[in-house]
């Protein structure tokens, strides 16, 4: 367990290295690479010691604030320890698929050397043992998120997107921040284990835990995507497209969904908190679920779909399922990723987006198209494929936690999810459109088989059937959390597959049959509403960026006008005092005269009045 | 502790380039290298004094004390007042001290490409080292604003002589704020040397906090003392609404001087702030602690709405200046161990990145001939290197993790939320607003379509990726491991509060 | 009434109109002919001073000399147009200074009253002046002639055209 | 006694004074600025010729002062208009308000 500490070194290594070595060394992708691996190795050999060994946590001083020393370290429990395999696996996986999508870019190493920084700030976020170091890095992977949203540099959008990647995932980072701030005046520490003891012990007030909580939510959100802060994931699918399989699909947004379950102690002793994570994650779960049904761009409907089941595990979060929303992270890291994966292939065969424009795939790209069914049936919920069990324990939990909306929003989203999905797949993969493409190079193929094989056997390490291995591993916690296992209605999984099967159905009625069907460009108000994206983006841009620039308009103004006329004001003044000076060096003497026999008028005013002469 | 001449050796030291230079022929080619030379003397004595500085002891070190002058009045016919001649480090102290022969090392290397009257300009810039340096060394509030005009004065014609198309109307907006500000200081001192007899600061420090009873000064005194300091200090800073001078001087002065001015002249308001602020009159500080954090409030909002539609890029870092100091004075108005030090972190960080920042300036002022953004765009394809400095520079200075902004931002913003929570809530608005301006004005610069007109433009060339290398590696360097700040600070026993 | 004082009030009367002539005309030549006139009223009250010597020489001096030097000086110099009129506020400020200045000082000056008078000046003043010149005061005579000679030389240094500017002026 | 008294003859000499102080800062031709300074001149040899009768110690001696005066005033007024004809022959004007060679 000592060499835990590799595990973000070796990732740290391949950046410096690549940032270093660039204009001389060609084989990035090939260093990253490996180093990369390395650390999934790491990672696979601390996973398994940790079933052996239990908990490790290794700190060092970093430095003071006055008598509280600030302490830097390491942690490895179950749920580190899972998700340290999830992002290195995802993270080798995706160098491996890059050195095949990016041979042609000609910033190809700068592009390992920015996966390298992330892979390194995700696995230090993971690995944080307390509040302050896990902020550095969830900033950290928010900076390389934006590098590699922007990396395209040239294009406008992608520099747009960048920006507004990092400004909307900051607005949730300010609410963590704050939290932290509070947390720190309430137990002098940033470290979890002495924040949940106290907040275990009560000494925490119940409303300032539930702000606590909520604002640790709001960074949450932010990081991944839930309503109201989602609008920059969609956009942020400027960025490459191993970049948004890596980042916005399997790792960096599943970075919220961590937060809540790493501070769950905190949100599990308010119930205020539980209520606004699961009704958010249900809300966000829908709301996006019904938008990705008119989006037209390939990546975007993935984007919109990651953040419907990000929703999905907030769902879970909030009803109390500690497990299935864990679960749930894990199984779509796999499927997303293969998802992402397998359209970047398709992008990378026919320099196309619009799925529209797509048509007839499956013969030209038979391993792709594959790839990405069983993606697509593991999102949906087909049975028995890693969706389908991550998804039943959600519904499962919803259900056994009263929440009976949020439960029939949950399946509502299972139908659409599966709706949408294959919609996507239909379009792009069927009809008989002949579009020029050939098949991706095995260094991309590869990746995700991998991926493939996990979709369809993810599942497996959490069934009601096979035994809850996952989750009683996840759940040897010190702290006492009401932990639910609702006794799932034998119904639930059986209604969950009829709606995705449904879902597939009506996918196949509407999209299937066809050959090809062109986009319609006459919509009605609902369709309209959801192309639009219910019009967020328009309402943000007209209320925060508007408004922003008003004020700041008006302080501009308030600046040049009111301050600097202040300013000149004064200026003016010194300088006609100045300039009345000038004016008596005028070069004559009787004006010299003059003031010389005023001064001593005043002179001899004054030793009259003071000398009492008058 | 023993007598040592270091510290004297140490402001004299920028000397031996004046005179070096005052000889050398105006024309000669190896003028600038020489201006140069000039600044390594002191910055390898105030490595030495950095690294001899004893960390595990209290107080003040390398104390020099002599004699200077002395006043007969009839006040006090047998107590002469003296003013001495007093140097003496603090934890505090050689910070700000490092940080002006660094910054001035480097920022002369970037004045390497002046063609014209170079002479002159290094040898008023080696005064201008000599009175920042002092400023930091003086233990005396005597000595402290001899060497306050010193800057004064060097800059003011630095400004004047060598700035850009209003370099005029700059300097004596600086001059006369300035002038302001150093009359206020003035009063101050003299006050307090006819109340207390003395000038020595840290005896000063001693005598007012020991005397709860008010024996020498009242507590409004006290009050109207501090109001000064504060205006006095406040224009140097600046605080809005004291602000404009400083905008213009980033705006017209030479790159070289803006960097110093940007990352160590105005670093003496918040060294005044608080050393003197927080050292005299701490109870006074107390009581307006919430006046002070309205200020810094209005500064970091202020600074980052007006720098967000500002269409220069000078403009843009002159009034995030403006809000990064803002945060400064938050950290100080919190008043606790936390706060402080994130307000001297906040500075010298903001020191560093301002630095950088303006260094990188100067590249685009030298090979763009334009700082404005509009018609700058798409560098990133054509200097790739100097785009990676100025992200690098922009993510610093936005507050990333691993870089000083970071630990300052957060040290201060966590001192403020434990006195005021409703003022940090409003205030912690400002580092959305930053990231905001800081973006657009950084990615209007690197990202965006390639510009044919830029085609075959110089990527960074060695002279300057040495100081912006150097810069970034101290600021990932105090990101990283902040505890080379803080070991050297002490500050609880510099500046004397209890945590 | 004493003749004395009727004589006073008359010399009073034309000293002063003729200061008061000379600020209020408005061509040069007449108020040099204004001035005369005080120097004239100056020179009565000498003699009513039993000063018949100064008195005698003021009217040499200033009624005579100078007013012709200074009427050579007008008639060298441009005269012909009126006096320009100089401006209010500055005419404002010196009026008020010295009403001031004449207001304090005639506070002080009013009552006073210094010592017994001296009766002996009428008998041989000329004689006693001459007495004085030649015995206490012979160092300053001649220094004061030495003063006289050089603004002689002086003036006619300063008057006379510079050799250059004449051959300038030819070339011209 | 002599019916008038010292007073009168000082406030008389005090008017001519102010008189001439006023046209030495007011007027500009500079020939009556120097004869306004010649007036002045002439108030204070009143003053000293009044003192020399009615002063303390009174005695022949004011009379003496006086004479000096004159002479000096004498010289004064010859060169003084010398250097106004040679300012004249230089800038053709008289006014003292164009004379500002002082500011250069």
């Amino acid at each position: 367990m000592d060499y835990v500490f590799l595990i973000p070194i070796l990732p740290l290594l391949s950046f410096l290295i690549i940032l270093f070595t660039k204009p001389i060394y060609k084989k990035a992708g090939l260093v990253g690479t490996t180093l990369t691996g390395a650390a999934f190795l790491c990672s696979l050999v601390v996973l398994f010691s940790h079933f052996a060994q239990g908990n490790y946590l290794v700190e060092a001083n970093w430095f003071s604030i006055d008598t509280v020393m600030i302490s830097v370290g390491l942690e490895v429990n179950p749920l580190n320890a899972l998700m340290l395999v999830i992002v290195t696996l995802v993270s080798f996986l995706v160098h491996m698929y890059s050195m095949g999508y990016m041979a042609n870019d000609e910033r190809y190493a700068t592009f390992f050397s920015y996966l390298g920084l992330f892979t390194f700030s995700m696995t230090g976020l993971v690995l944080s043992p307390n509040l302050l170091q896990l902020y550095m890095f969830w900033e950290l992977v928010g900076v390389c998120s934006f590098l590699l949203v922007g990396f395209y540099f040239y294009k406008p959008e992608a520099r747009a997107a960048a920006k507004k990647a990092f400004i909307m995932t900051r607005i949730g980072d300010v609410g963590l921040l704050v939290a932290i701030f509070l947390l720190f005046w309430q137990t002098g520490s940033f470290e979890l284990d002495v924040i949940f003891q106290a907040a275990q012990a009560g000494d925490i007030a119940p409303s300032l835990l539930t702000l606590i909580a909520i604002l640790i939510f709001v960074g949450a959100v932010g990081k991944s995507g839930q309503f109201p802060l989602h609008t920059w994931l969609p956009d942020a699918m400027e960025g490459p497209t191993p970049v948004s399989a890596l980042i916005h699909a399997a790792t960096m947004v599943a970075a919220g969904v961590y937060l809540v379950a790493v501070t769950y102690p905190l949100f599990s002793a308010s119930e205020v908190a539980m209520t606004t994570v699961a009704v958010t994650g249900g809300f966000t779960a829908i709301f996006a679920a019904t938008i990705a049904l008119a989006e037209t761009d390939m990546k975007r409907i993935l984007a919109y779909s990651t953040i419907s089941q990000l929703g999905y595990m907030m769902l879970a979060l909030g009803a109390a399922g500690y497990t299935a929303g864990v679960f749930h992270l894990t199984t779509h890291a796999f499927f997303k990723a293969l998802l992402f994966l397998a359209a970047g292939s398709v992008i990378h065969a026919v320099h196309e987006q619009n799925i529209f424009k797509m048509g007839g795939l499956s013969k030209k790209l038979p391993k792709t198209a594959a790839l990405f069914l069983i993606g697509s049936l593991s999102i949906s919920g087909f049975p028995l494929l890693a969706g389908f069990f991550s998804k039943d324990e959600i519904l499962a939990t919803t259900y056994g936690d009263g929440r009976y909306v949020l439960f029939v929003i949950g399946l509502l989203t299972a139908f659409l999810t599966a709706l949408y999905m294959f919609r996507l797949y239909f379009l792009v993969f069927l009809g008989n459109r002949s579009t020029e493409a050939r098949e991706a190079p095995s260094v991309m193929l590869i990746p995700m088989m991998v991926l493939g094989v996990l979709a369809v056997v993810g599942g497996y390490i959490q069934t009601n059937w096979f035994g809850t291995f996952l989750g009683d591993w996840l759940e040897t916690t010190p702290y006492t959390i009401a932990f639910v296992h609702p006794e799932a209605p034998f119904w639930i999984p059986l209604v969950a597959s009829l709606l995705a099967i449904g879902g597939i159905a009506v996918a196949w009625l509407v999209y299937g049959r066809k050959t090809s069907i062109e986009e319609s460009n006459e919509r009605n108000g609902l369709h309209t509403l959801l192309y639009r994206k219910y019009y967020v983006d328009e309402l943000y841009q007209g209320l925060f960026v508007r408004g922003s620039r008003v004020v700041a308009y008006f302080w501009m103004y308030v600046d040049r006008f009111i301050i600097e006329g202040g300013a000149a004001a004064v200026t003016y003044a010194v300088k006609r005092f100045g300039q009345a000076g000038v004016k008596l060096q005028s070069g004559q003497v009787q004006t010299y005269s003059t003031v010389a026999f005023s001064g001593l008028v005043v002179v001899l005013l004054l030793i009259a009045v003071l000398g009492g002469y008058f | 502790m023993n007598e040592s001449f270091l510290l004297t050796i140490l402001i004299l030291s920028p000397l031996l380039g004046i005179v070096l230079l005052s000889v050398m022929p105006g024309n000669h080619r190896f003028i600038n290298y020489m201006g140069v030379l000039g600044t390594v003397l002191p910055l390898v004595l105030t490595l030495i004094v950095f690294s001899l500085f004893d960390r595990t002891v209290s107080g003040v070190q390398f104390v020099e004390y002599r004699q200077w002058f002395e006043l007969m009045t009839s006040i006090s016919p047998n107590e002469p007042y003296t003013v001495a001649y007093d140097l003496g480090v603090t934890g505090l102290s050689v910070l700000f001290l490092m940080l002006a022969s660094l910054i001035t090392f480097l920022a002369s290397l970037t004045a390497l490409r002046l063609k014209e009257s170079a002479k002159g300009f290094y040898i008023l810039f080696l005064l201008l080292e000599l009175g920042l340096l002092g400023v930091f060394v003086s233990e005396n509030l005597f000595l402290f604003f001899l060497f306050f005009e010193i800057t004064l004065v060097s800059m003011f014609l630095l400004v004047g002589k060598w700035g850009g198309f209003n370099r005029e109307k700059a300097a004596f907006s600086f001059m006369i704020y300035n002038g302001i500000g150093s009359i206020l200081l003035l009063i101050v001192i003299i006050v307090l040397f006819v109340e207390m007899k003395t000038t020595n600061i840290t005896e000063l420090t001693m005598l007012l906090k020991e005397t709860d009873s008010l024996e020498f000064l009242s507590g409004d005194t006290r009050t109207w003392l501090f109001v000064l300091l504060l205006i006095a200090f406040g224009i140097k800073l600046p605080i809005v609404p004291f602000h404009t001078w400083m905008v213009r001087v980033h705006v017209e002065a030479p790159i070289a001087v803006v960097m110093i001015h940007a990352g160590v002249l105005l670093k003496i308001g918040a060294y005044g702030l608080l050393r003197f602020g927080v050292g005299f009159f701490p109870q006074q500080l107390k009581d307006m602690a919430v006046v002070l954090a309205i200020l810094g409030v209005i500064n970091l909002l202020y600074g980052a709405f007006i720098a967000l539609v500002q269409t220069e890029l000078r403009s843009v870092l002159a009034y995030s200046s403006i809000s990064h100091m803002g945060i400064v004075l938050l950290g100080v108005a919190s008043f606790n161990t936390a706060g402080l030090q994130g307000a001297v972190f906040q500075t010298i960080s903001h020191g560093l990145i301002a630095a950088l920042l303006f260094l990188l300036v100067g590249v685009i002022v030298d090979r763009f001939h334009t700082t404005k953004l509009e018609e700058l765009g798409g560098v990133a394809s054509q200097a790739p290197l100097f785009a990676g400095f100025l992200l690098a520079a922009g993510l610093a200075s936005l507050g990333l993790p691993g870089m000083s902004g970071f630990i300052s931002e957060f040290l201060a913003f966590l001192g403020l939320f434990e006195s005021m929570p409703v003022i940090g809530s409003v205030g912690i608005l400002g580092l959305i607003l930053t990231a905001v301006y800081m973006l657009r004005a950084v990615l209007a610069v690197t990202f965006g379509e390639r510009r044919p007109l830029f085609d075959g433009i110089r990527d960074l060339t060695a002279v300057e990726i040495v100081p912006s290398a150097i810069l970034l590696s101290i600021i990932i360097w105090i990101g990283v491991y902040p505890a080379v700040l803080s070991n050297t600070l002490q500050l609880a026993r510099t500046i004397g509060i209890g945590g | 009434m004493t003749g004395e004082l009727l004589v006073f009030i008359v010399l009073f009367l034309i000293t002063i109109t003729g200061g008061l002539l000379m600020l209020n005309l408005t061509k040069v030549i007449h108020m040099m002919m204004a001035l005369v006139l005080t120097f004239l009223g100056i020179a009565g009250f000498y003699i009513m001073l039993s000063a018949e010597f100064v008195a005698v020489v003021q009217i040499l001096i200033y009624s005579g000399a100078i007013t012709i030097i200074m009427l050579f000086g007008i008639m060298l110099t441009k005269h012909t147009e009126a006096e320009p009129k100089t401006g209010w506020a500055k005419k404002g400020v010196v009026f008020t200074g010295i009403v001031l200045f004449f207001l304090i000082m005639f506070k002080g000056i009013r009552t006073i009253s210094l010592g017994p008078q001296a009766d002996d000046l009428h008998v041989n003043n000329t004689e006693q002046i001459g007495i004085m010149l030649y015995t206490d005061y012979v160092i300053p005579f001649e220094l004061v002639s030495v003063v006289l000679l050089v603004a002689l030389v002086g003036a006619v240094v300063l008057a006379k055209k510079d050799e250059k500017d004449e051959k300038e002026g030819e070339q011209s | 006694m002599s019916s008038v008294p010292l007073s009168a003859y000082l406030v008389t000499a005090l008017l001519l004074f102010c008189m001439g102080l006023y046209g030495a800062l007011t007027k500009r031709n500079a020939v009556i600025v120097l004869i306004s300074i010649e007036l002045m001149l002439n108030a204070v040899n009143l003053n000293l010729v009044a003192f020399a009768k009615y002063g303390v110690g009174a005695s022949i001696r004011g009379q003496v002062f006086s004479l000096f005066t004159i002479t000096v005033a004498a010289a004064e007024a010859a060169v003084g208009l010398a250097i106004l004809i040679a300012l004249y022959r230089n800038r053709a004007t008289v006014n003292v308000d164009e004379m500002n060679t002082l500011k250069k």
